[in-house]
């Protein structure tokens, strides 16, 4: 079992003729996810791993039903393929476009939201549901990181999940379900709105969180642990403890957060909502072990 | 991208929003120049993209000429870099107010914030009276409503025509924050002068990376660089920040790359750069390696645990990179992911020790730096 | 009893310093009105009719219940004031204003349908319950068409509606509730859109509509009383069935409207689906009769 | 306000839409040298706002100078009003295409029309074969949408470059709309030619009279009106349309002239001119009148039930124009409204015999107008 995607779930790939589209296609499929076909304006009539491309993602849904898009599209197109996924009725999308204009990442969740949908990304390798299905670009072929499992791993990292989960794995746990929610200062769905997913999935029994300085999507965390909508157990690494004080947005950003966004603020955050935060990627396990022994 | 004051101020000025009179001088001579048409009293401020520019004495207020040539002197030669003094009238101020328009990533909306106590005290106020501190979303899609601006203005105490000029500057802040991509557009203080006027004393303007296609106007120049090997970096795309210590950091992935740069501090370990080769930049080792090597550390360790970018292509340009650079300092190795097998059979046939686990290579580098191993 | 408003509904008038808005506003609470203030932008602290004045919908709203705003709000300036109301939570809104532009009437029409309120206008004289409360401009001392009743009415019209309501009371009938839904090619709402209004109201037996030549408004109530949502009686008046095939949209309108439109269409549509449609304003109390007899 | 054709399209090609070429003339010798840039055949398009051009003759397409010449006497001496001939190149027509964006009320939203059928049977195509007609609803805040116009282009049946052509012109025609306040924008037809262009073979636009305060590029001179009278009532902002029969229309209100108008027709009158002084043209009643006497009517019919309108200042204002233009004609008065005790008195002691009831004012107007009282 999984959140967000399984064997079941049936996908469109959005610019599935492009290298990036076909080359992972090929690889969701192998994983086992179930993509019923792809999209890419003037490619109608082609094929990619043997699954039709339409013109457009009307044409796609007249002819198949589809659960999901994952757009495999340029960051300055993201917008309008959203859009025409949310038109074509598609509730959950995936992009991994890396440099997704701010405002339009706006008005990206700003229609999600109106749509009763949900936009995982940008920036992200994706979610994946390690052995039952995969919606982005995950080398799952390492299994000392995406092996099966009952922990899962929300993370706004990259490279640095491989490194968290491999020390999960080690352990002796696997994954659930890895959401990448992406490293862009607007995400598509934001840690807390995941969190309903992974309470109510049954085959979840902790959840790791890969998070970093800045934003305030790991207090949101802390605040569903705290106010009790979400009660399973909670492992947080967060990266960039000891960051010299970079470039800021400057007064603005600090008030919109209200003075949140510190690691220490975040650490204080998790750990009083129950949580357990990791100094180091190695010690992620021993923590998961303490919570899920108590 | 963050402008300059006086870039920012330009666009204010071209979007409707009164800015003080002002020149842009790049030398004493020219500051002086630029007093005989601006006057005395007048403030010389220092056009660096840093912050605090007030409290680091970076803008001065000046009554005679021989105090603007003594003060002028005195920033160019500064450490903080000081290429470019905006010379401007001082203004008879009754009031200082903050205004900024940004991006609220949970509603997700655009936000203006604005406060009737202005100036440098604004992040404290944040967070010891957050009630003077007036917030309105605007959706981005709609912008900004009149009603909004109107609203903001009597919100901030203001009514009669300093309400009017307010709601002007408010409706040109956020249609320039629209049409300019903006992060961040503020206004910090906005003066409202003892003539009655609302007059911006600031401008700051940092425009959103990814939308810079949409920007043609400005380039980024060694100016808004800290150094020189942060403006090479850049010129590559390569995220490169300089420091001071004894390692270089040669890693992939901004989440892995800080974890590593955390790691080392925790081991009692320094750094020298903090660089990211991950991503789109995988197959660009040589020229990472190189400004590595321009610094002076004592070794260089790469970490990377990659995704798409394959784990043997990042070994090959590493090896190819110390063969073109004969690096004259250890280089540690923790290189995984897709096709890692291959990769450290390519690292040991050059010669190098490949490791697996990421403290074991932070752990051996500290030694290396402190000249431990 | 009445729909839309009655003694107890709380309005608070925006543009209530104006010439127009405080003339009006006398009018409204003379009738019975419950006025409890209104806004004017740097007017705060001025009162109306003994009612407070205040510089924005938010500060009046958080000072007092708020059920619905009547605009006396110049056309160019009434996307707006619609927009702050809706904003202050306002659910139900009038507005006079006689040449709101379209594309903006759209914006407003849009707006109010997702905040789940209901705009009435703009180019009407609003709304009014007789003998209860008004929202508008309407001589409602002259009780040949004022008179209280119960039969509701609805109008595209302005002097038109004095005329026929005339004839409705001479008949020996009153009126209910008249909503004047205005003249404008985009109504904020439309004939049909106000039926479920009527069909529960316990004092309205029988409507009568005051529609015209173009639109499908009337064609719309037809079929809201073919497939049964409205089981009143309705009789209509429908100017224009004489004129000329007047300037045109073109094409398009044509075309979005299926060819609808025409007068000889629309009394198709009603007579098809139990309706009545008087040839002459004289006729309509006849034909009320004869339908609440049956 | 509709555009002429030759203005619609200056428009379209400003906002990207390509156009045929073209020159404009206004008289046969300006037609000649049109032609001869633009070369044989050609096409001489009337500029007249009315529709079906086509179908009356005035786009005749011509093939010698003689014949132009010809054409262009026949049409500028023609009783359709002709003062221009947009002189337009004949293009190689492969397929002719209907596009146009207009409002929808019900959604409410903007809304594309297209069929890959254009050209003059679009409106019983609409009736007849709905299925070619093909439809996008356009939120009229975000705007058009990329993969809108993309789709529409692949519905339509094109792919390739012919698809990425028409595309650009739906986004163009849709930003027109938008940026001109439109209430139509429509290009009928929109040619595919043998080479493989996408031309806009006719345009139409149509800008919403209540937004013209934000075009101020179009003034309503003589040329847009059918007759004098009409273009001095639309510069008094009275409503007015001219016809040839016995009574003349001073009435208030769009809905209840309009139910007058009907009346006069069911009592087997005739109508000489409809006019409306109501709403806030209520003291217009001297300039109204003055209108209505510049026709050859044999009756005036005053009809009223004012609102707001008081109904005793429109009785000064008819005694008033009486006092000023003593009137040829027999004046029936049937005003109605806020203090009509007043009204009444007033026409009562200018020696009119004021009526109360529409019907039986309309019957008294007709047996006037039939000379039969």
């Amino acid at each position: 079992m999984s959140i967000f995607i399984d064997k079941d779930t049936k996908v469109l790939v959005q610019g599935i003729t492009g290298k990036e589209g076909s080359f992972w296609t090929k690889h969701m499929m192998e994983l086992g996810t179930d993509v019923i076909g792809g999209v890419t304006p003037g490619k109608e009539g082609q094929t990619v791993a043997g699954k039709p491309v339409y013109h457009s993602v009307r044409r796609a849904v007249a002819e198949h039903e589809a659960d999901a898009a994952m757009l495999f599209v340029p960051p300055r197109f993201t917008k309008d393929a959203v859009f025409e996924a949310l038109d074509g009725g598609i509730k959950k999308i995936v992009t991994i476009a890396d440099g997704i204009p701010l405002h339009e990442m706006v008005q990206i969740r700003a229609a999600a939201a109106s749509c009763g949908a949900m936009v995982i990304g940008g920036n992200t390798s994706g979610v994946i549901s390690p052995g039952e299905a995969m919606m982005g670009m995950f080398p799952y072929w390492i299994d000392r990181v995406y092996k099966p499992g009952r922990i899962g791993v929300m993370t706004r990292s990259g490279s640095l999940t491989n490194e968290v989960t491999a020390m999960v794995v080690r352990a002796g746990f696997g994954v659930s379900s890895l959401i990448g929610i992406g490293g862009d200062p607007v995400p598509g769905t934001r840690f807390a709105e995941m969190l309903p997913l992974y309470e109510g999935d049954e085959s979840t029994d902790a959840v790791v969180i890969i998070g970093e300085l800045g934003g305030t999507m790991e207090e949101e965390v802390a605040e569903a642990m705290a106010d009790g909508s979400f009660s399973k157990p909670v492992v947080a690494f967060l990266g960039g403890r000891t960051a010299p004080k970079g470039k800021r947005m400057g007064h603005a950003g600090a008030i919109v957060t209200g003075g949140k966004g510190t690691v220490e603020g975040k650490i204080e955050a998790l750990t009083a909502a129950g949580g357990l935060v990791a100094e180091r990627p190695r010690f992620v396990g021993d923590l998961l072990k303490e919570l899920l022994r108590r | 991208m963050k402008l300059f004051e006086y870039q920012a101020k330009e666009v204010f000025k071209n979007g409707g929003i009164p800015i003080p009179e002002s020149k842009l001088a790049d030398s004493v001579e020219e500051v002086v120049d630029a007093i005989e048409t601006i006057g005395l009293p007048c403030v010389l401020k220092s056009q660096v993209l840093r912050g605090g520019r007030g409290k680091a004495g970076l803008i001065p207020f000046v009554r005679t000429i021989e105090e603007a040539k003594a003060e002028a002197k005195r920033l160019f030669a500064s450490e903080h870099n000081v290429k470019r003094l905006l010379v401007e009238e001082a203004v008879n101020i009754e009031k200082e107010i903050y205004l900024s328009v940004t991006i609220d990533p949970v509603a997700p909306s655009a936000i203006i914030i604005a406060s009737a106590e202005g100036g440098v005290e604004i992040e404290s106020l944040a967070v010891n009276d957050p009630d003077k501190i007036i917030q309105e979303a605007i959706d981005i899609t709609a912008g900004i409503q009149p009603y909004q601006a109107n609203d903001l203005a009597f919100r901030l105490g203001f009514t009669d025509d300093i309400a009017k000029q307010v709601k002007k500057v408010i409706f040109g802040l956020y249609n320039i924050f629209s049409s300019y991509d903006a992060e961040l557009a503020e206004i910090n203080p906005l003066f409202i002068t003892k003539e009655g006027k609302v007059i911006a004393g600031d401008g700051k303007l940092m425009i959103d990376e990814n939308s810079m296609h949409r920007q043609p106007n400005y380039e980024r120049t060694r100016d808004y660089y800290d150094s020189d090997m942060e403006f090479e970096a850049a010129q590559e795309g390569i995220p490169y920040l300089q420091f001071d210590g004894d390692i270089s950091l040669m890693c992939a992935g901004a989440g892995l790359t800080t974890t590593v740069y955390d790691l080392i501090n925790y081991e009692g370990g320094s750094i020298a750069n903090y660089l990211e080769f991950g991503g789109p930049n995988y197959r660009k080792a040589v020229r990472a390696m190189e400004l590595c090597l321009q610094n002076e550390s004592k070794v260089i360790l790469i970490v990377t645990f990659g995704t798409i970018a394959r784990a043997d292509v990042m070994a090959e340009g590493i090896v190819d990179a110390m063969n073109r650079l004969k690096p004259d300092r250890p280089i540690v190795t923790c290189i995984r992911g897709t096709n890692e097998e291959e990769a450290v059979r390519i690292l040991k046939e050059a010669g190098l020790d490949p490791l697996y686990d990421t403290e074991e290579a932070v752990q051996k580098a500290v030694a290396i730096a402190k000249g431990e191993c």
